[in-house]
């Protein structure tokens, strides 16, 4: 009797536009080791739940999946064993790329491609093919939608808060790095910010505090979308409704809020788990020694950069597909 | 007493009373004399905001989920156990009671699922704790993985946000002024307190946790009593998790992160002893309200994730010296604790 | 020692005591319960820093700020609470803190065969000195805890009660080493509650009440025990057990059953029964089974064969719910592992058995409770009398009486009794007697087990001698007298 | 003293000796057929792969840096403390060594820094255990926060790669096929065994858990020696981070996440009594392979984070709970120890 809440929809959100024409042919089988961080949020569950579907649409794809790690040391002997196990393709998403890149030159050197996703390796030398999103840019876009929006506004001096993610990590930086820089092209600056763990939870209690600290507000941006619901669920706890948020990443659920445009949630900024499922496709073209259909090169390019749309209540209907339930 | 009459009398029971209650204060009067001084602190640097009748009843709302676990975590403590699970069962009560299946009988159901969630996890570690004779560390550590696995699993890793706008309504409202789940961490906490300190049950907890042999020799069931305390802590598990449902409309896997440090600190700092035995409520309660005033402080204040991290540490151990520092200066530690007893497990030791 | 005062929170355990004691002495200090004795042999353990006072050692004050400072002058201790560590080996525990070794790393052969040797001294060769010391009995620990007082070379010993876990020949041996140490020119500090052993063996004697010496260097063997007995108390104490000649309780029906009761290893084919008012005393050597009996019976053991029936109700056999639910107690043998709760008060220790009885709905009723036990309290004359202190601060004796009160308040039918006056001084100890009597006489079945043969002698109605865990005799204690228990004990021929 | 031979033994010797050894076998003997059960089960799920030397050598130095930590834990553990901050220390002792400066010095430079960091955090945590009497719970809290804290302070949250290529090569090379780190673990695990087992200080370590009072009476310097054992946990942390940063070629403040679990996970089961005074530092060596092993079967055989989860807590009692049948069909059990013992905190009361 105990389902999860959309048990269909979870599965496979973007699996339509993988791969098409003569790539969408069964060819020699493939096995891909996966190896990624612990799915212990929405968006990393997201990442594993699509690299999964998407190997399964392939009938000639065996994936070889680990058990996600924070551990660094740990996930360094989680691809040491798929190398042991001898996988034709790896797909890593490190949880620290720079301390995973030994291990990455350890299977290119021992001729096993690397497709890395998302957090890159420290050298070129350790992957075949990188594809990921661009935190920076995906501040940037979140400050540049801001401060657009209260200069449309006609708001003097704004209060921007910040709900930012694990502060320690590399990504949480780049965020918050393009967010300064591109609010500061505006004359603008961060005021309060806090930071929470990419859980609900944390979200909530998080953006409690800082509501507290901070009696005017005008915009908020939080970098992620699993802690957006806590931060939503404060925001409505403190009954405050004198400025809009932004989200970060695009789940289904945001982008929902976006579209009923009822409460302070007015956009949020992609970082879309698709990357996974693309990702999967890619080390098994690598795999195949094929290349990407469209594209005029014979090979699969060494990178691939995802964009940060921002997604607004005007052109949110183009952009569910890609949502993720966080 | 040294010229006292031939045979003192029994009881200079006013006096020793008032004694009593002393020694018990000092401890409890140093703690809150942190929580005070942190209190000032905030006042000081967040004139405008900190006292707010605003920001303390957010704060008590953040507090209320660990206060409500670190209620049950005392409990397992002074019997002599540890219960490393408290973090997970709440991921899993969220999640459980946070399925479309559970949430479509309403309300009233989604909080009994919680609650039974919770006490069954909480049954489940004294079962194997006290009749499996697993070791508390081991017993709960396992839960600990397993309740959150089964969380995962349930949830698909999903956020289950809440539909049921009965349940929501209800915990997220405030009755004169201050909010359900306030009433509710109080509510809970006098129980416990009454339970721990007026009840056969509390004392038969405290004397497991002095000496279960003792206890076993005096004719108390020691196995069912202890699988119940677990029970205790379960059960209290389940209603943080209610509490955390309320606060953030949603269930998630994620709930409950480091809710055992969180609340194990509270307890700590909070002068129960981790050998068993000994403890208070009331310590506990304040080193609760420690630990969220300082997030409070810290967050309103802007402070580097890091340079918080710094001062919590610095902070926790200069709250415990401070303590000690009163206690001695009132010269009222018995003098078994003068010796260097580097843990108080020891202090069970021996002496004349 | 000179002036020596000690506080403590609320009580002033030493008040400006003096001792002196000479080389080549036994010298016995004695006192009531919480008189301060042990505090007193503490602080000259250096375990204790003084408030007030001088030491003055071989004719300089010194000051010993630590238990380090005292061994190398050569003061060594035995305390009273045994200051062992159960999970080491008795020769880790023998040379602790003074370990065989060299370059830091342990000569664990030579450690071993040194206490080997110290053992055989003792009369005990027989235990191991790789055993754990946690798996020795009670008497086998003060063995090795006098054995570490010997391995200090110490000029200056001081036992503490060392006698209140062993029985007459263990006593025995213990006193032939002292006569060889005292020949040998060292000097002892003794400490115990049987008078009859400071006849034996002491020169001087020195007598402390409430934390102040009231009277210095008696003659041991010349000075009056009623004398000595008053100065400790300070007042008549009548330490008699029941008059010969005074009519006996009438005795009711039979009350506890015990049938071919066995344990493998431990003893074998128990069979007695006890009637209401009747009060039986087990006999027998340390080691001989007596505590594993009682601990049976009330099912803290499982049987391996036999039952148990009170009231003519068979008990589920290792049940300790079954064996309460039907009104049998036990005071166990070790107070501190067995009994007590050190960090609780005396009122919630004494009525830990009894909380059902002191509540109602489940809500403690405070004030009973109160009440009864300070009453019995009272009765035992527990010292400091304060019902809220904590057990831990309680003096050795004083522990012991809060266990004995314990089941004293507890309303039981059957009572089993082990060791009730360890330690305890003489004047509770007749007061004591007299509550088991009145017990008794209220229908009450006892069984007594007690290392001191005339206590049993004089208490009991009839008298169970065990050997080795064997039932050697059943007999009505009129009919036998010390020497025949002795002889029944050692030798095992039935005489 | 006539009667001596008649009279019956305080305590048989013969068979007790026997006995002892039986009974401290019959614990590991247990615990390793659970490892061996674990590695058959790898080898029937995955016969190709488990018992490689590929894969033997990589899980094998994937429980280096856990191993050292837990021999560390395994003293404080044995003296009757706790140490909540190994995975912190860790962290910072990886970054600090890893820094630019440091790095600038050489190889040699830096392997100092990391045993000097991890010492000196060890340090502070014995001395504010011992002289500051604060409780090592709390006070180890307060240093994983700490430590945490100035870890990310240092290394601005960056990850600090390596560029001293003498550093890597000598840690990651291999001696007759035997990875450096590995051989490093079987080091300070031998040296370990033989301070805890062969010299003074380890049995004093046992003396002061097993009884701190006892210890000090008899004239054990109780202080001084807890704020060793708390180095020596210090250290090991240090020589753990050096492994780290060999490992991954880097040093962050993310490092040794959750190490604090783990590693007394792996001492607790490994049969040592978080009360102080018992354990064995092969007991903790099993612990750490156990638990290594059980990751790679879960690895190997493709199993959801979620199932590994909840298989990880059922198996973890389940060893223990063999582990006990096992000892309890031998019967073993001295008698005192038959009753519920619902923490073993309390077995260790005291005694007459
Ligand atoms: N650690 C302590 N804290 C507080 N009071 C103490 C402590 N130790 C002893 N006392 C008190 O000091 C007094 C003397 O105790 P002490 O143990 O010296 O008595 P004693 O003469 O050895 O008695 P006994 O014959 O029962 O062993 C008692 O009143 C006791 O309660
Ligand atoms: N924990 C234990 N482990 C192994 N053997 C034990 C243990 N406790 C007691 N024994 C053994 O059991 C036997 C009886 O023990 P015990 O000394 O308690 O008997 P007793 O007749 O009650 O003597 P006492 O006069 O000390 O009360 C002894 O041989 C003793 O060594
Ligand atoms: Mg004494
Ligand atoms: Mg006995």
């Amino acid at each position: 009797g105990c389902t999860s809440n959309e048990p269909e929809q979870q599965n496979n959100p973007q699996q339509q536009n993988l791969a098409q024409g003569d790539n969408a042919q069964p060819g020699q089988p493939v096995t891909i080791g996966f190896s990624a961080p612990a799915a212990d949020h929405g968006w990393m569950a997201a990442m594993t739940i699509n690299a999964r579907s998407a190997a399964e649409q392939f009938s000639d794809v065996t994936l070889n999946a680990t058990e996600g790690t924070n551990d660094v040391n740990q996930q360094i002997a989680q691809v040491e064993s798929l190398i042991n196990a001898g996988v034709d393709v790896l797909v890593i998403l490190p949880f620290d790329g720079k301390a995973l890149t030994q291990v990455g030159r350890q299977a290119m050197d021992a001729g096993i491609p690397v497709v890395n996703v998302d957090r890159v390796f420290d050298t070129p030398l350790a992957y075949r093919a990188w594809i990921g999103g661009d935190n920076y840019r995906m501040g940037v876009n979140a400050g540049n939608y801001i401060a657009e929006r209260l200069q449309r506004e006609n708001v003097n001096n704004p209060v921007i808060g910040e709900v930012a993610g694990i502060d320690s990590l590399p990504l949480t930086q780049e965020r918050s790095q393009g967010f300064r820089d591109a609010l500061q092209r505006h004359g603008l600056s961060v005021g309060p910010r806090v930071s929470a763990e990419f859980t609900p939870e944390s979200g909530e209690r998080q953006t409690a505090n800082l509501l507290q600290g901070a009696q005017t507000l005008h915009a908020l941006w939080n970098h992620d979308d699993d802690q957006g619901v806590g931060v939503v669920a404060a925001i409505e706890n403190a009954g405050r409704n004198d400025f809009f948020m932004v989200g970060g990443a695009g789940s289904t659920n945001m982008m929902n809020l976006i579209k009923a445009d009822s409460g302070p949630v007015k956009a949020t900024v992609l970082y879309s788990p698709s990357m996974a499922s693309s990702a999967i496709a890619m080390a098994r073209l690598l795999g195949q020694n094929k290349g990407l259909g469209d594209l005029a090169e014979h090979e699969i390019p060494s990178e691939i950069t995802t964009y940060s749309a921002v997604v607004t209540r005007e052109n949110v209907d183009n952009y569910m597909d890609v949502g993720f339930d966080s | 007493m040294t010229k006292a009459l031939d045979r003192p009398p029994v009881r200079s029971a006013g006096v020793s009373a008032l004694r009593r209650s002393v020694r018990f204060d000092v401890r409890l009067v140093g703690l809150a004399g942190v929580l005070v001084l942190l209190c000032v602190i905030g006042l000081i640097t967040r004139p405008e905001t900190f006292l707010t009748q605003d920001n303390l009843s957010t704060m008590l709302r953040l507090a209320a989920a660990i206060g409500v676990v670190s209620v049950g975590m005392t409990f397992v403590i002074i019997a002599g156990g540890i219960d490393l699970s408290v973090g997970s069962i709440v991921a899993l009560s969220s999640v459980w009671m946070t399925t479309l299946a559970t949430q479509s009988y309403g309300p009233v159901v989604m909080v009994l699922c919680a609650l039974l969630v919770g006490l069954g996890c909480g049954l489940i570690n004294g079962a194997l704790v006290s009749y499996g004779k697993v070791v508390p560390f081991i017993t709960t550590l396992a839960m600990m993985a397993s309740a959150r696995g089964l969380a995962e699993r349930l949830s698909g890793r999903q956020t289950q946000v809440v539909t049921e706008t009965g349940f929501t309504d209800f915990f997220r409202a405030s009755v004169l002024g201050i909010p359900v789940l306030v009433i509710m961490l109080a509510l809970v906490f006098a129980v416990g307190w009454i339970v721990l300190n007026r009840t056969t049950f509390g004392r038969r907890t405290y004397a497991i946790g002095g000496n279960a042999e003792a206890a076993r020799l005096s004719g108390i069931n020691v196995k069912l009593h202890t699988a119940l305390v677990y029970g205790i802590s379960g059960l209290c598990c389940g209603i943080a998790a209610i509490m955390v449902v309320a606060r953030t409309t949603s269930g998630a896997s994620t709930n409950g992160l480091f809710y055992e440090l969180d609340a194990i600190a509270a307890v700590v700092i909070g002068g129960t002893l981790l050998s068993g035995g000994r403890g208070s409520l009331i310590g506990t309660l304040i080193g609760v309200l420690i630990f969220t005033v300082l997030n409070s402080i810290f967050t309103q204040n802007n402070l580097d994730t890091d340079i918080q991290n710094i001062a919590k540490g610095a902070i926790i151990v200069g709250a415990v010296l401070l303590q000690h520092t009163t206690a001695r200066r009132r010269k009222r530690k018995p003098p078994a604790r003068t010796d260097p007893d580097p843990q108080p497990t020891n202090t069970n030791g021996s002496q004349s | 020692m000179r002036g020596i005062v000690k506080l403590f929170p609320g009580v002033r355990a030493l008040d400006g005591v003096d001792l002196e004691v000479r080389a080549g002495e036994v010298h016995c200090l004695l006192g009531q319960n919480g008189a301060g004795k042990s505090t007193l042999i503490k602080t000259l353990a250096g375990a204790h820093q003084p408030d007030a006072g001088e030491i003055v050692w071989r004719g300089e004050a010194i000051t010993l700020p630590s238990p380090v400072a005292a061994l190398k002058r050569g003061i060594a201790t035995m305390y009273q609470e045994l200051d062992l560590i159960p999970s080491l080996s008795v020769a880790e525990n023998v040379f602790l803190g003074h370990e065989r070794a060299r370059f830091g790393f342990t000569r664990p052969a030579a450690a071993r065969a040194e206490t080997a040797a110290l053992l055989e001294r003792l009369g005990h060769a027989e235990i191991s000195p790789d055993e754990e010391v946690g798996r020795l009995s009670a008497a086998g620990q003060q063995l090795v805890s006098m054995a570490r007082a010997l391995a200090h070379d110490a000029r200056l010993i001081v036992a503490d009660e060392p006698t209140a876990a062993l029985a007459s020949d263990e006593v025995d041996n213990l006193f032939r080493i002292i006569a060889e140490l005292t020949a040998s020119g060292v000097a002892v500090v003794y400490i115990s509650h049987r008078l009859e052993e400071i006849r034996r063996i002491g020169h001087r004697v020195t007598v402390i009440k409430d934390g102040r010496t009231v009277a210095a260097n008696l003659d041991a063997r010349e000075s009056p025990t009623s004398d000595l007995v008053d100065l400790m108390a300070g007042r008549k104490v009548q330490t008699a057990f029941r008059e010969v000649g005074e009519a006996t309780v009438e005795l009711g029906d039979v009350l506890l059953d015990v049938r071919g009761l066995s344990r493998d290893g431990e003893f074998r084919d128990v069979t007695f029964s006890v009637r209401a008012g009747e009060i039986v005393g087990l006999a027998g050597l340390v080691g001989a089974g007596r505590s594993e009996v009682l601990e049976t019976i009330f099912g803290a053991r499982k049987a391996d064969a036999g039952t148990v029936s009170v009231d003519g109700r068979t008990l589920r056999p290792g049940s300790v719910a079954s064996a309460v639910k039907a009104g049998v107690g036990l005071a166990p043998e070790e107070r501190k592992s067995q009994a007590l709760l050190l960090d609780m008060s005396v009122t919630h220790n004494v009525t830990l058995a009894s909380l059902d009885e002191y509540s109602r709905l489940g809500f403690s009723q405070r004030g009973r409770e109160t009440r009864d036990s300070a009453s019995t309290l009272d009765r035992l004359d527990l010292r400091p009398a304060d019902p809220w202190r904590l057990v831990r601060t309680l003096s050795g004796g004083n522990q012991q009486k809060a266990v004995v009160a314990r089941w004293l308040v507890h309303g039981c039918r059957v009572l089993l009794l082990d060791e009730p006056t360890r330690g305890v001084d003489v004047g509770a100890r007749a007061e004591l007697y007299r509550l088991i009597h009145e017990l008794a006489a209220t229908g009450v079945a006892i069984v007594l087990v007690s290392s001191e043969i005339p206590e049993v002698l004089g208490l009991a109605d009839r008298v169970l001698v065990l050997r080795e865990g064997d039932v050697l005799a059943d007999r009505p204690a009129n009919e036998l007298t010390e020497g025949d228990v002795l002889d029944m004990v050692m030798e095992g021929s039935a005489a």
